[in-house]
């Protein structure tokens, strides 16, 4: 085969391929079109969104690492410590092989978190799939990916003794078929820890540690960035199968390298496009060559060829350089933990990554050219055609005449959609390490984390996605999930540090696509820039759409954030009783549009959301910072989706906790409905003493927020007034429903 | 007291061992697993974890790591053995203690505050408690499911050697209070001698108010001897 | 021979292995643990599911075939994973 | 024959199962995903380990009695199962 057919059939353009062969100044070898087609695939390279990404803010006085720079970004939280943070994505393997997907997801971002020389500390991951009660073959495929993506993480996280702390669960039809698998690693470390992923000093060794390499996942790069379809099950091969203990030892035995002083030059972790990947991208940081024998390579097979072990995805490897001389102190500390060290090159000064086979040059590259040359492309973007047609919401022909309230809360309390997720972090240690103060199931889990000079700082983080917004308005959507994710954090009296986003869509050679990501990348940007928050890295995940259809547009955001000094951490569910239920931020519900309430109780997908208004909610969240500082605070929980009748509801299924009575206003002109479920606007409720109602009135006064008493806790009924309607539940009828709707579907 | 806490490769609770015991004013040490000596005075604590993946079985391959055979020496001589979550199932394969643990009935992992009942408050390692007292400490594992013949079972009933039930909190032993399946609900039993104690709970993650209570604390002093002493 | 397969029972074994270039971990932690236990010559470790199934009565042709359908759809992954059935009479 | 046996490698399958006392979970689960999925006259489902291990020359019998041990001290645990060790010269 000629060397552009050969190109084509790996995914590279005509184009692309021409653009190779000038850079190269001749035709390139097999083993060349390999190591380009995967530097320059979406997954490695961005191509077609780089110039979108950088519409995100990206610095900021707290910003250590920047995005892009090198595998995570990293933020100062004071005291001499930082945290590094990323998100990522393992949509198509998880698709593919649920279980090995999920878990080899997992390896891959605490790989990004420890190269960067922090001791991981934290996972959360934000899952979506269809409807696990679809009747059916539907049904019984997205049960059966719920269980595997669920284990998968499970197995891998609790094996390496990294906590899971939280997450999402999300079900709806937009993910049937193409299920999104999310997850985020957080890390600490010293400023003075940092690592970076260069190659300098001509002539240091540069070593290949951790796992043996194997056929896994050839070019698993190339796999992500192409549609879902059935021909992906004949890729079946690209399945990479995690090594969870191997992940374990790879860190203890790294962080043990890095104490050392002055031993480490470098560190790449081996993700997408493994050595290719590893060894240009050092180079390139660096400024330097790298030339590799493959001999050398750790291998679990026997017969691989250069371009098998040029592209193999294999998981729990690294690439280290160090300090010529300091070889064996190296290899000691990984013999200790029984783990495979092997010097496969040097850091030469050519620019290029020059390969070897038994002493025979198979590919030689200017590293540049492969790492950071890779075309960037401007998609032509179209407004939806029917996007205004769908932002179309006619309540009365979607409500009942007389509102439904009592069948439509106990619909909810049913739904998997809403349901309680414990059936998920259960199956998670959310405990190991002895950090987590606030465990999954509320707005942000806090861990504490010791600073360096001893003491503890206290972090909050919390992911958030929605595509149902995002669907129906691309930019307020994505606005929103960052204030919501924002008034997560400010719940547990946090202020936000930074954020990392997965951006997941679809295929952006669709006009229509590529507009609804650059409206979510430039809402997302506003926002971020409206309450300081830099970006501080994340990853595109595009080409989500299998035969039915793209996925709704789903950008994920990860915020981290540090909780102020005198803050007192309260739970989200209420007590036994004899509180004062608030409502801070405003009266106003938002409206119905594109809410989970439609989606749920009428099955439509209609309307818009609210303009969100940044400064309001902004105003909030440092009210509720300010207000966890006082005494008497006894609950609080942020209004999300269902709105605040669901917020309420929810805040009532503790184990111990009471029932309420409230009076939820509702406008003249409005439906109850809307008051009741309307989840457009940012608002959080509370329950609090007496006693500390003038003191939060007054502070929301001097804030400019809105606070306003909506009623009493206690009894074990859960009663409401709205409007025209009155209707009460039992306490016991609602919270059955709501931890039992999860396992009713799955076990 | 000295600890000397072991860690086999994939151990991860080792270093909440070591935090709480020194919450707990004692003193400890890690013991990696290719050493070969425990010191005549320690107590040994192998914690939860993954001991070689969990590869196999739970425990499997832990128990041939060269300081098993010290622990062994140890238990012998009558020091302190307790095994944790992990620690358990490696006892449980070394045979220091009798009976497997195997995979949880529900066949998940299961993560969560589980309340057990003290069954036996003579011993060291309960003597801060008092009989029927209810624990809340938090379990974490996927294979914790005690079995055992029936002789065995007998035995343990028949010598108290049962430490801790799973229960429900009201503190009674009922099935679905029972996490994992296990033959009489078992959560923690000792060996007959006393000295060696293995549970799935893991008490070193409820030493501190900010972990959500301390109801472990009493287990530990207990192993340091000074249990009564709370 | 007809009236025999179909009243008594079945014993049916499936065999589920990994394909060959899919990384083992369990087997790989466990070729080391023999070779630091001192067992020469171990060149590899491979584990597979031993899935035992007693069957009532039924035709052998059906049962196969349903069988075969169980052992790629639940028994084993096709993505990874091979699989032998071995289904005898008389259980 | 002798030298044939010596040189060439071996290949060893372990099959581990439970005691028929012990409980099996997961095989029940499976059993019961079975009837879901409309097979009848399931009787009972058991799972167990398969290990293949491939190993380089020596003796036979000395190799047998090695591999007993292993089975018995590490790859099955006597409390709940039981072992079938199968050895077959020319791995
Ligand atoms: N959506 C995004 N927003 C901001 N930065 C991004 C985004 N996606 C990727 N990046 C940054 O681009 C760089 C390359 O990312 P990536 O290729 O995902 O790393 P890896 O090789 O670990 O997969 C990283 O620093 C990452 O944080
Ligand atoms: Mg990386």
């Amino acid at each position: 085969m000629k060397a552009k057919e050969f190109a084509l059939t790996l995914g590279l353009s005509a184009g692309e391929y021409d653009q190779i062969e000038k850079g190269m100044g001749r035709e390139p070898n097999e083993n060349e079109i390999g190591m380009f087609s995967v530097m320059w695939s979406e997954h490695c390279s961005y191509k077609n969104t780089r110039r979108e990404l950088r519409k995100f803010p990206t610095t900021g006085p707290a910003v250590l690492v920047k995005a892009g720079e090198e595998n995570a970004g990293v933020v100062d939280a004071g005291d001499g410590l930082a945290l590094a943070y990323k998100i990522e994505s393992h949509n198509h393997p998880s698709a593919v092989e649920p279980f090995q997907g999920a878990a080899t997801g997992v390896g891959g971002i605490l790989r990004d978190i420890f190269t960067m020389g922090a001791r991981p500390v934290a996972f959360m991951d934000s899952l979506r799939f269809g409807r696990p009660e679809a009747k059916g073959d539907d049904g019984k495929r997205t049960r059966s990916l719920i269980k595997g993506v669920v284990s998968g993480i499970s197995h891998y996280g609790n094996c390496v003794g990294v906590p899971t702390i939280g997450g999402e669960l999300v079900f709806d039809q937009a993910y049937d078929g193409n299920p999104l698998v999310n997850v985020f690693c957080l890390g600490t470390l010293r400023h003075d820890q940092i690592r970076r992923g260069a190659a300098k000093g001509v002539g240091n060794p540069v070593f290949y540690v951790g796992a043996k390499t194997g056929r896994d996942g050839l070019a698993g790069a190339a796999f992500a960035s192409r549609d879902l379809t059935e021909e992906s099950k004949a890729d079946r091969p690209a399945v990479q199968v995690g090594d969870p203990f191997v992940g374990k030892l790879l860190f203890e035995a790294c962080l043990e390298l890095y104490a050392r002083p002055d031993l480490v030059v470098g560190v790449q972790d081996m993700g997408a496009a493994g050595l290719t990947c590893s060894t240009c991208e050092t180079a390139s940081r660096g400024g330097s060559g790298i030339e590799i024998e493959l001999d050398l390579v750790p291998q679990r097979e026997t017969g691989m060829t250069p371009y098998e072990i040029l592209l193999s995805e294999s998981q729990e490897r690294m690439l280290i350089i160090v300090h010529k001389g300091r070889e064996a102190e190296l290899k000691e500390i990984f013999a200790r933990w029984g783990l495979d060290a092997a010097e496969i090159g040097t850091v030469t000064e050519t620019g290029r990554v020059v390969v070897k086979e038994g002493g025979k040059v198979v590919a030689d590259v200017p590293a540049r050219i492969l790492a950071d040359d890779a075309p960037v492309y401007e998609r032509e973007a179209k407004v939806p055609a029917k996007l205004a047609e769908r932002q179309k919401l006619d309540l009365r022909k979607i409500l009942p005449a007389k509102p439904k309230v009592r069948e439509d809360l106990l619909k909810l309390a049913t739904s998997p959609a809403t349901g309680s997720r414990r059936w998920v972090w259960n199956q998670y240690d959310h405990m190991v390490g002895l950090r987590t103060v606030v465990r999954p199931g509320g707005d942000a889990a806090v861990l504490r984390v010791e600073k360096p000079g001893g003491g503890w700082v206290h972090v909050a983080m919390t992911l958030d996605g929605n595509g149902r917004w995002c669907a129906q308005d691309p930019r307020e959507g994505s606005k929103a999930l960052v204030a919501e994710a924002c008034r997560n954090l400010a719940c547990a009296g946090a202020v936000p540090l930074g954020l990392t986003d997965n951006l997941n869509y679809g295929n952006p050679h669709d006009p229509e696509i590529f507009w609804t990501l650059r409206e979510g990348v430039e809402g997302m940007a506003e926002a971020c820039r409206f309450f300081d928050l830099p970006v501080t890295g994340g990853n595109v995940s595009l080409y989500n759409q299998s035969p039915a259809g793209p996925i709704h547009p789903t950008p994920v955001v990860g915020v981290v954030g540090k909780v102020e000094e005198g803050v007192r951490l309260v739970p989200g569910i209420l007590g036994k009783g004899g509180g004062v239920v608030l409502l801070l931020g405003t009266q106003e519900s938002g409206g119905l549009g594109a809410s989970l309430y439609l989606q749920e109780i009428h099955g439509v997908l209609a309307g818009k959301l609210g303009k969100v208004n940044l400064k309001a909610e902004k105003e909030l969240h440092q009210l509720m910072r300010s207000v966890l500082k006082l005494k008497g605070v006894r609950a609080v929980h942020d209004v999300g989706e269902g709105g605040i009748l669901w917020a309420l509801a929810e805040m009532t299924f503790g184990e111990e906790s009471g029932g309420a009575e409230v009076e939820i206003p509702c406008g003249s002109n409005e439906r109850p409905e809307e008051a009741l479920f309307g989840e457009g606007a940012g608002r959080i409720l509370l329950e609090v003493d007496e006693e500390a109602v003038t003191g939060i009135e007054g502070l929301a006064k001097e804030a400019g927020v809105g606070c306003y008493r909506l009623g009493k806790t206690g009894g074990d009924i859960f009663v409401i007034r709205c409007g025209v309607v009155k209707e009460k539940w039992a306490g016991k009828e609602l919270k059955d429903l709501f931890h039992n709707s999860l396992p009713k579907v799955l076990e | 007291m000295r600890f000397a806490v072991v860690q086999f490769p994939g151990s991860n609770c080792d270093q909440d061992c070591v935090h709480a015991l020194q919450i707990l004013g004692q003193e400890a040490r890690l013991v990696w697993h290719q050493e070969t000596k425990i010191n005549p005075e320690e107590a040994v604590i192998l914690p939860g974890g993954f001991s070689y993946g969990d590869y196999l079985r739970c425990g499997a391959i832990a128990r041939f790591s060269p300081i098993m055979a010290a622990v062994k020496v140890a238990a012998e001589r009558g020091q302190v053995v307790v095994g944790i979550c992990n620690g358990f199932q490696i006892l449980c394969e070394a045979g220091l203690l009798p009976g497997a643990l195997t995979r949880n009935e529900g066949l998940h992992f299961r993560c969560e505050t589980a309340p057990i009942r003290v069954e036996t408050p003579t011993t060291r390692f309960t003597s801060a408690y008092v009989t029927g007292q209810i624990l809340q400490i938090p379990i974490a594992h996927g294979e914790g499911c005690y079995r055992a013949s029936p002789d065995v079972l007998q035995e343990l009933e028949a010598r108290q050697r049962i430490l801790f039930r799973y229960c429900n909190p009201e503190g009674e032993v009922v099935a679905e209070a029972n996490p994992n399946g296990s033959s009489h609900a078992i959560a923690g039993i000792c060996n007959a001698r006393g000295n060696v104690l293995g549970m799935m709970p893991h008490p070193e993650r409820c030493c501190e108010p900010e972990m959500g209570g301390v109801d472990g604390r009493g287990i530990l002093l207990g192993a340091a001897g000074v249990g009564r002493s709370l | 021979m007809r009236a025999v397969s179909k009243a008594a029972g079945y014993k049916a074994t499936v065999t589920v292995t990994l394909k060959p270039s899919i990384l083992d971990p369990q087997g790989e932690a466990i070729g080391h643990a023999l070779q630091n236990m001192g067992v020469k010559g171990i060149k590899s470790v491979r584990i597979g599911k031993h899935i035992e199934l007693e069957i009532e009565g039924g035709e052998e042709k059906v049962l196969r075939a349903k069988l075969e359908e169980i052992s790629k759809e639940l028994l084993s992954n096709p993505v990874m994973e091979n699989f032998h059935l071995d289904l005898q009479a008389g259980g």
